[in-house]
């Protein structure tokens, strides 16, 4: 199986701090990969990484196979590679509708000529088509032209999610998609996500661990910016250093002991 | 007398005055994340006040105590009566973005407001301002030292009260709690620091800093409502240049451009110095934008 | 002796419900620790009590008084100490300043006071002694930690929120922090409610743990008991 | 979609109500109306002025309406001129051109004035002076010596000078220094601080014309307007050259800046200072604000050589002055500041006395064409105050012509050098300089103009 | 329901009705308020160029009005010293201004918010210092005298045009040219992308945008039509560095702000609550007995409080950021 994005040898330094260290990472196709850790473990630091936002000082970046070098950060579109932000990011002066048009624009024939004289009126259109139908996968269609303002959270979230589907990209980094859902909310987001799968590779960096236990099919611990675990969530879950790093040591050593019993 | 040494001298009596602007900017960008651009029109104002009191037959000591009174409370009642509203006005999303720019509209509304104050109670009108003591030039025999008594006074002046904020704000409790206000409003607040009132007090200051860099500089510029825009922009410049966040960088930047325009108008042309302030404006920023003494944070705004 | 009582208190971080109608009482002169896995809410409780946050509805009492949505100013000045997540210090302020800035609002009724209560805190935390003149910036993570402790104690706090003093420090200055805490407590009769997300630590020292998951307590009990909860795994592991 | 579909309606409706209301509007404007001249009735002339009356450029300045207005007053009071009563309307530009542009549409289109008198300014009535001549609206007496106003007639033929402008003046304080100063010239003692704009440089023409070119070390500079920076520098480096007389090409407050810093470096060579500049009270007032005593400002007035196209207002013993000075203190209803007697306001009375002895020369018929037909073929023969002869004709719009020079004595009142007045005559080309023989007609008893 | 094909047709409808209401409107006025009505256009084009900087992209620059003054340079040294036409003029004002905006765009990328403000307004008093460096070509103090010439003769002979009715036709169609041009692009992806960096500069960059990119080119299409603005501006008489004073800057500002930033018909009403203040203060206290001193200043006066009171009451102004979707 091929890898679609190979992340190797990556670390990050803040002044003197070591945020990431030495971290691999793979995503193979139509695959959803957990990244998880207590705070501060350097998860969203790794998604920065990823999508340019803070520079590595070490590490390689590979996609489908072929080396290329860190992009940068609105190179990722073009890239095939879309992200959500924990802050949800949207525009707030623009609508739904709008927000999500502003994410399929890499796919847009460009001209700015075009746009002064008023006559992208067709490419407007198909943006607008493309950014509905992305609205409807992630059903969010109802309120396509309210504000953000207008929005309660699950549904600005959903447009969030618009947005970056209507890339349609290759790689989607969902960056906290569960985090002030409610539980109902959270089951129709795990369906989504694995319906999305069918089309995309997935990385969501998540702290609900049981949603990334519903929805992964391998996670990543990550603690101390080093991955200190990886594979099947359940081969995870067991791993003595995933149990220090959330509960602390003794309780790590009392939960071993309980399921040797 | 030698044309260096005096040109020299009198860049570093202007280049006070230019600190003192400078260290009022800082003082309120520090303290309530304003640049405020009114500042000069505060100090234009508060010395009107003192010239009318002035030519009205009082002291200059008693105006120029009244123009400092005058120039804190003016800056306090902007504080209470426009920034902190504006501050505590929870931003509309569709203007979250022009957050940091409504401030900076503000202080050009108060500027407007105060220019069209001083048309209506002085007509506008150009004057003179005194100064305390002789400012003419000390004689040594039959040549002219590069000095006058109000140079001295104008450098002592802004000495003492470069060592009296230094003081102010690092020994006292009061200073250290402003510093802390503006550093971190968060925990400031945790450790029991009123921050708006440390805010207030901040424009209190400041203000009361522009006024004296009105009364000081006034007597060689005369005084009308608009002269001292130009000291604001060579006052913003040189807290840019010294770095916007730091009072020393402010005092460095004021003297970089005191003398930097004195030596500009002896040896290059006075038409030049318009130029040299926003070339050196633009190196700066492209160079050393958190300035010579700024922070290393990413700047705000 | 006073007691924190917290009942129903709803809050809204941004557009999320970070807490959902949290209840539970922290005894006066012990350590009650709140803990749960990331995203549970727990910062949010503290900046809650602390005022830092606006509660929706709900009320939180200290003793006989109501401090609810009171500002955090004054709500310091009622002997409520909090020590935010992240090593709160000033950089640019040298360790005695940052320490001082804790003490300013006492200073004006009595100065001698306040000296004794700065070199209470240095003796607790010695180190910090050693570095007094140096810039906080200078300083490691953990003693970053303890500085920031030392300033919210400095103000004499009957209650001190300590929120995750162990994020990002070695297993060993966290064990060296979370005693000191402790031993303050037990010699001087100071409540603490302990945020943490190192749960075995903070049960190991904390007489009552108030487990939260999702804005909401799944688990009030005496911290020897809830060490062998499941609840507890299975709300940090998802069992 | 929904939202601009409906505004796009609206904005049909609104096409639709607006091109109603216009057709409907439309019929009543294109009737034409009777014309007859614009602001002349039976009973008054309505005439129009723009000044700096407040702001940097005003001091001084500001009270010229003032005393024009007091002038007109009391011409009414004699029944005004061919039973018109003048009416001046004032408007202030605070001496910014984008303002000058919108006041003179408020005049023009608003208070629909029949001429222009007494505009103050050269940067300012540049901006209107080309509308204003195409709409053949007299300008007359404009305040600006800027000769690029006056010495085409064919480009500006309804702008009139009121002063003499600076090239003729510096010509002859040219002149004047070449004689009585040749030892210093010739030793490179005599320098010049002037003001980088049309005014300073016409000085320095009007002196290079006459052969006074100063030396580089001897120039200094400053952008008009900036002198906020302080003029210390200039100052300085003009003690430093070592020059014993300097030429002052600035304004009133710049020439106090200027004298008042040099007399704290201690620094007193003989300052030559143009008409412009050397405005006494305005000088005093500068000086006085600064916390120098009423002595201490006469005292470095005294001495001060300046050139003036009239008499002194301190001349008591002038007929003109005399006269004037009555009117004003019985008609000046400005402000207590603006009616002390002064050179700004002796021009200000002049230039009513002027205007209404060119108002009665255009006849009972009175017309725009008519006056300006008038001023330029008998404009040249008005009198006034001034000692210099005025030379307005069909080839220049120019003024005086004239200067004599002076030095201010020690009660503020310029005096002619050596005792006796002498008139010197030049043009703003390259004119040879001669003594003029003009002899100023007296004024009647009544202090109105009499004409023809 | 409009599918939005034809972004074009609906700005020109909305241009050219507009348009023709202003020019039939036109024959109603006085001359006085036909010269007002085309100041309100000259100005409107100044505030657009705001509301593009500081509306769609959130910068502010109070060195707009040098901005203008740049436009009204290059056209009127072209027009003085080659005899060109006024709309070649036009043209060369918006190309020069747009270079200008280029480079000052590139060094402003970098700084932001009261910094920007702060160096703008440096390069706004700097103006008269550059127009002396340059006496030659810029005319120094004095300036360039330009105007807007009299109607052609095809014109003049069918009808008598007054200069104001010839001010307020050549206003016109520039104006509703920057009108149509600022339509289509807030229109389309770029005003889009422009607002998306304004919201949230990270969004923007994850959803392909290149921020500091598409900083640069907002300020080159601000800077073109400040450009567009200050070179009709400066045929009102004269092109010269008190003609474009800093005051005309935050006039500018002031008008954006009162009409709500961001909004193209906010603008417009801007625009006009600036230009007709001073009239309806003049007939307002018409008959009351106020001293000249304090009616001079009273303009500026209400202007700042009305300033103030919209950014402490309602800093999205009278249209409101964004209203067009209010629903």
């Amino acid at each position: 199986m091929s890898e679609l994005l190979k992340v190797e040898g990556l670390s990050v330094t803040f002044g003197g701090l070591k945020a990431l260290n030495n971290v691999d990472i793979q995503l193979h196709k139509n695959e959803v990969l957990g990244l998880i850790g207590p705070n501060g473990a350097g998860k969203t630091t790794l998604f920065n990484a990823i999508s340019g936002l803070v520079p590595p000082s070490t590490g390689k970046f590979s996609l489908e196979g072929k080396n290329s070098p860190w992009p940068k950060t609105h190179q990722l579109a073009n890239l095939g590679i879309a992200r959500t932000l924990q802050g949800v990011g949207l525009f707030s002066g623009l609508t739904a509708l709008e927000n999500v048009m502003v994410g399929a624009e890499a796919h847009a024939s460009k001209g700015f000529l075009a746009d002064l004289f008023g006559t992208s009126g067709k490419s407007e259109a198909k943006l607008k088509a493309r950014a509905h139908k992305a609205l409807a996968w992630a059903g969010a269609t109802a309120f396509a032209d309210k504000l953000p303002s207008q929005l309660t959270y699950p549904d600005s979230k959903r447009v969030a999610l618009a947005r970056a589907l209507v890339l349609e990209p290759k790689i989607l980094l969902l960056d906290e998609p569960a985090a002030g859902l409610g539980h109902d909310e959270i089951e129709k987001l795990a369906n989504l996500i694995s319906q999305l799968k069918e089309f995309y590779s997935i990385i969501v960096v998540e702290h609900n661990v049981e949603f990334v236990n519903k929805i992964s099919d391998r996670v990543y611990v990550l603690n101390f910016g080093e991955v200190i675990s990886s594979g099947p969530f359940e081969k995870v879950r067991q791993d003595s250093a995933v149990m220090a790093a959330y509960l602390g040591t003794s309780i790590a050593a009392d939960a071993k002991l309980g399921t040797g019993n | 007398m030698n044309t260096f040494i005096s040109t020299l001298i009198t860049g570093t009596a202007n280049g006070a005055i230019f600190a003192l602007a400078a260290l009022g900017l800082v003082i309120v960008w520090r303290g309530a994340g304003v640049v405020n651009f009114a500042q000069m029109g505060q100090a234009m104002f508060t010395t009107y006040i003192a010239s009318n009191l002035i030519n009205s037959g009082e002291s200059y000591w008693l105006a120029f105590i009244v123009a400092l009174i005058s120039g804190s409370l003016l800056g306090m009642i902007i504080d209470l009566l426009i920034m902190r509203p504006l501050a505590h006005k929870k931003s509309s999303s569709s203007t979250k973005t022009l957050a940091a720019t409504i401030p900076v509209i503000a202080s050009l509304g108060i500027l407007a407001i105060l220019q069209a104050l001083a048309g209506i109670f002085w007509a506008g009108e150009e004057r003179g301002f005194p100064t305390p003591v002789n400012s003419f030039y000390f004689k040594n025999g039959a040549g002219t030292l590069p000095f006058s008594a109000f140079n001295l006074f104008v450098i002592g002046v802004v000495l003492i009260v470069l060592l009296l904020l230094t003081y102010f704000f690092t020994q006292t409790g009061v200073g250290l709690g402003m510093r802390a206000a503006a550093l971190n409003p968060e925990v400031a607040r945790l450790s029991g620091i009123k921050v708006s009132r440390m805010r207030t007090l901040s424009w209190a200051i400041s203000g009361a800093a522009g006024s004296l860099a009105g009364l000081l500089i006034t007597p060689s510029t005369n005084l009308s409502p608009n002269t001292l825009d130009l000291i604001l922009i060579i006052a913003f410049t040189a807290a840019v240049v010294g770095g916007l966040d730091s009072p020393l960088g402010a005092v460095i930047g004021g003297l970089i451009l005191g003398i930097g325009i004195a030596l500009v108008t002896t040896y290059g042309s006075p038409e030049n110095v318009f130029l040299a302030i926003l070339f050196l404006l633009f190196a700066v920023q492209l160079i050393k934008p958190n300035g010579i003494l700024g922070g290393k944070q990413v700047r705000r705004g | 002796m006073k007691n924190l009582m917290v009942s129903d208190l709803v809050t809204d971080y941004g557009h999320v419900r970070a807490l959902d109608g949290v209840s539970f009482i922290a005894n006066a002169g012990e350590i009650t620790t709140v803990i749960g896995a990331n995203g549970a809410g727990k910062s949010t409780l503290l900046r809650t009590i602390s005022g830092l946050e606006k509660a929706k509805s709900g009320t939180i009492s200290w003793g006989d008084l109501e401090i609810t949505n009171l500002a955090p100013e004054a709500i310091v000045r009622l002997g409520v100490a909090h020590v935010p997540e992240g090593h709160a210090v000033i950089p640019t302020f040298s360790v005695l300043e940052n320490i001082e800035m804790g003490a300013l609002f006492r200073r004006r009724k009595n100065s001698t006071d306040v000296k004794v209560a700065i070199s209470e805190v240095l003796d607790l935390f010695p180190r910090l002694a050693e570095r007094i003149k140096q810039s906080a910036g200078s300083l490691s993570g953990g003693e970053r930690q303890m500085l920031a402790i030392s300033r919210a104690l400095v103000s004499r706090p009957e209650l001190l929120l300590l929120d995750e003093p162990s994020l990002g420090l070695a297993p060993l200055v966290v064990e060296q922090i979370i005693q000191s805490i402790n031993q303050l407590c037990r010699s001087t009769g100071l409540t603490v409610l302990l945020v943490e997300q190192n749960a075995n630590t903070a049960l190991a020292v904390a007489d009552h743990g108030v487990l939260l998951a999702l804005g909401k307590v799944v688990s009030d009990q005496p911290a020897a008991k809830m060490r062998a909860d499941s609840a507890l795994r299975s709300a940090y592991l998802g069992y | 979609m929904k939202i601009r579909g409906s505004q796009t309606k609206r904005w049909v409706i609104g096409i639709v109500a607006g091109a109603v209301a216009s057709t409907l509007a439309i019929a009543p404007s294109q009737a034409i109306p009777v014309r007859s001249e614009v602001g002349v009735s039976a009973t008054e002339i309505v005439l129009g002025m723009q000044l700096p009356q407040t702001g940097a450029a005003s001091p001084g300045y500001k009270k010229v309406d003032d005393a024009m207005r007091a002038y007109f007053d009391y011409v009414n009071s004699k029944g005004g001129v061919n039973g018109r009563k003048i009416k001046l309307v004032v408007k202030d530009d605070v001496y910014k051109a984008g303002l000058t542009i919108s006041t003179a549409s408020t005049l023009i289109n608003k208070d629909k004035v029949f001429a222009m008198v007494g505009s103050v300014g050269t940067q300012t009535h540049i901006s209107i002076i080309k509308d204003i001549n195409r709409r053949g609206i007299p300008d007359l007496f404009v305040n600006s010596g800027y000769s690029g106003f006056y010495i085409d007639p064919k480009k500006y033929p309804t702008s009139f000078a009121a002063l003499g402008t600076y090239v003729v003046e510096s010509k002859i304080e040219a002149d004047f220094l070449k004689k009585n100063y040749a030892a210093e010239l010739a030793a490179g003692k005599v320098g010049i601080l002037y003001q980088t704009d049309d005014f300073g440089r016409n000085v320095v023409a009007g002196f290079k014309q006459q052969g006074v070119i100063f030396p580089a070390a001897n120039t200094q500079k400053f952008v008009a307007g900036s002198q906020g920076l302080g003029l210390t520098a200039q100052v300085q480096a003009l003690q430093k050259a070592g020059v014993t007389l300097v030429v002052i090409g600035a304004v009133a407050s710049a020439t106090a800046i200027t004298i008042g810093t040099a007399a704290k470096l201690g620094f007193a060579p003989k300052w030559l200072v143009t008409s412009v500049g050397s405005d006494a009270t305005t000088f005093k007032t500068i000086l006085a604000s600064q916390g120098q005593s009423a002595a201490a400002a006469a005292f470095l007035l005294t001495g001060v050589i300046s050139a003036s196209h009239a008499p002194s207002p301190g001349e008591d013993t002038d007929e003109f002055v005399v006269a004037f000075k009555k009117i004003n203190t019985e008609f000046n209803t400005g402000a207590a500041d603006d009616k002390v007697w002064d050179n700004n306001v002796l021009q200000g009375m002049n230039i009513g006395y002027l205007t209404t002895a060119a108002l009665m020369g255009a006849g009972k018929d009175l017309t725009r064409k008519g006056l300006i037909a008038f001023m330029e073929g008998k404009g040249a023969t008005l009198s006034s105050a001034a000692l210099s002869p005025l030379s307005y004709s069909s080839k220049t719009h120019e003024a005086y012509n004239s200067f004599w020079i002076g030095a201010y004595d020690a009660n503020s009142v310029l005096k002619p050098i050596g005792g006796t007045r002498v008139l010197n005559t030049t043009d703003s080309a390259d004119g040879p300089i001669t003594v003029s023989t003009y002899k100023r007609p007296a004024i009647a008893a009544d202090a109105l103009p009499k004409v023809g | 329901m409009d599918k939005g094909k034809k972004i074009w047709r609906k700005n020109l409808i909305k241009s050219l009705t507009l348009g023709v209401f202003l020019f039939l409107l036109s024959f109603t006025f006085e001359p006085y308020n036909q010269g007002q009505l085309a100041l309100v256009l000259m100005l409107f084009i100044g505030v657009l160029s705001l509301t593009v900087l500081t509306g769609a992209s959130g910068q502010i620059s109070l060195g707009q009005g040098a901005l203008m003054a740049v436009g009204g340079y290059a056209s009127a040294s072209l027009i003085t010293n080659l005899g060109a036409s006024i709309w070649v003029g036009f043209l060369v004002a918006v190309s020069a201004t747009a270079i200008f905006g280029l480079i000052l765009g590139t060094a402003a990328a970098r700084v932001s918010g009261p910094y920007l403000a702060g160096t703008t307004l440096v390069i706004a008093l700097a103006l008269p210092s550059v127009a002396n460096r340059f006496e030659s070509v810029l005319g120094g103090d004095v300036g360039l005298i330009v105007d807007f010439g009299t109607p052609p003769a095809w014109i003049s002979n069918l009808i008598e045009v007054g200069y104001e009715q010839w001010q307020l036709w050549v206003a016109l169609p520039v104006a509703l040219t920057a009108l149509f041009f600022t339509s289509n692009l807030m229109a389309s992806r770029a005003g889009r992308s422009w607002q998306a960096v304004r919201d949230d500069e990270i969004g923007a960059a994850v959803s392909g945008i290149p921020v500091a990119r598409t900083k640069v080119i907002v300020f080159v299409v601000s800077s073109a039509i400040a450009g567009l603005g200050g070179a009709l501006y400066g045929l009102r008489g004269l092109v010269g560095p008190s003609v474009y004073p800093v005051s005309l800057s935050l006039t500018l500002l002031t008008a954006a702000i009162l009409g709500g930033v961001g909004s193209i018909a906010g603008a417009f009403i801007g625009t006009l609550i600036v230009v007709f203040l001073p009239d309806l203060i003049d007939w307002a206290i018409s008959g009351l007995a106020i001293s000249e001193q304090f009616s001079n200043y009273l303009p500026s006066l209400l202007t700042g409080v009305l300033l103030l009171a919209t950014i402490i009451i309602n800093p999205a102004g009278v249209m409101g950021a964004g209203h067009r979707r209010k629903h």
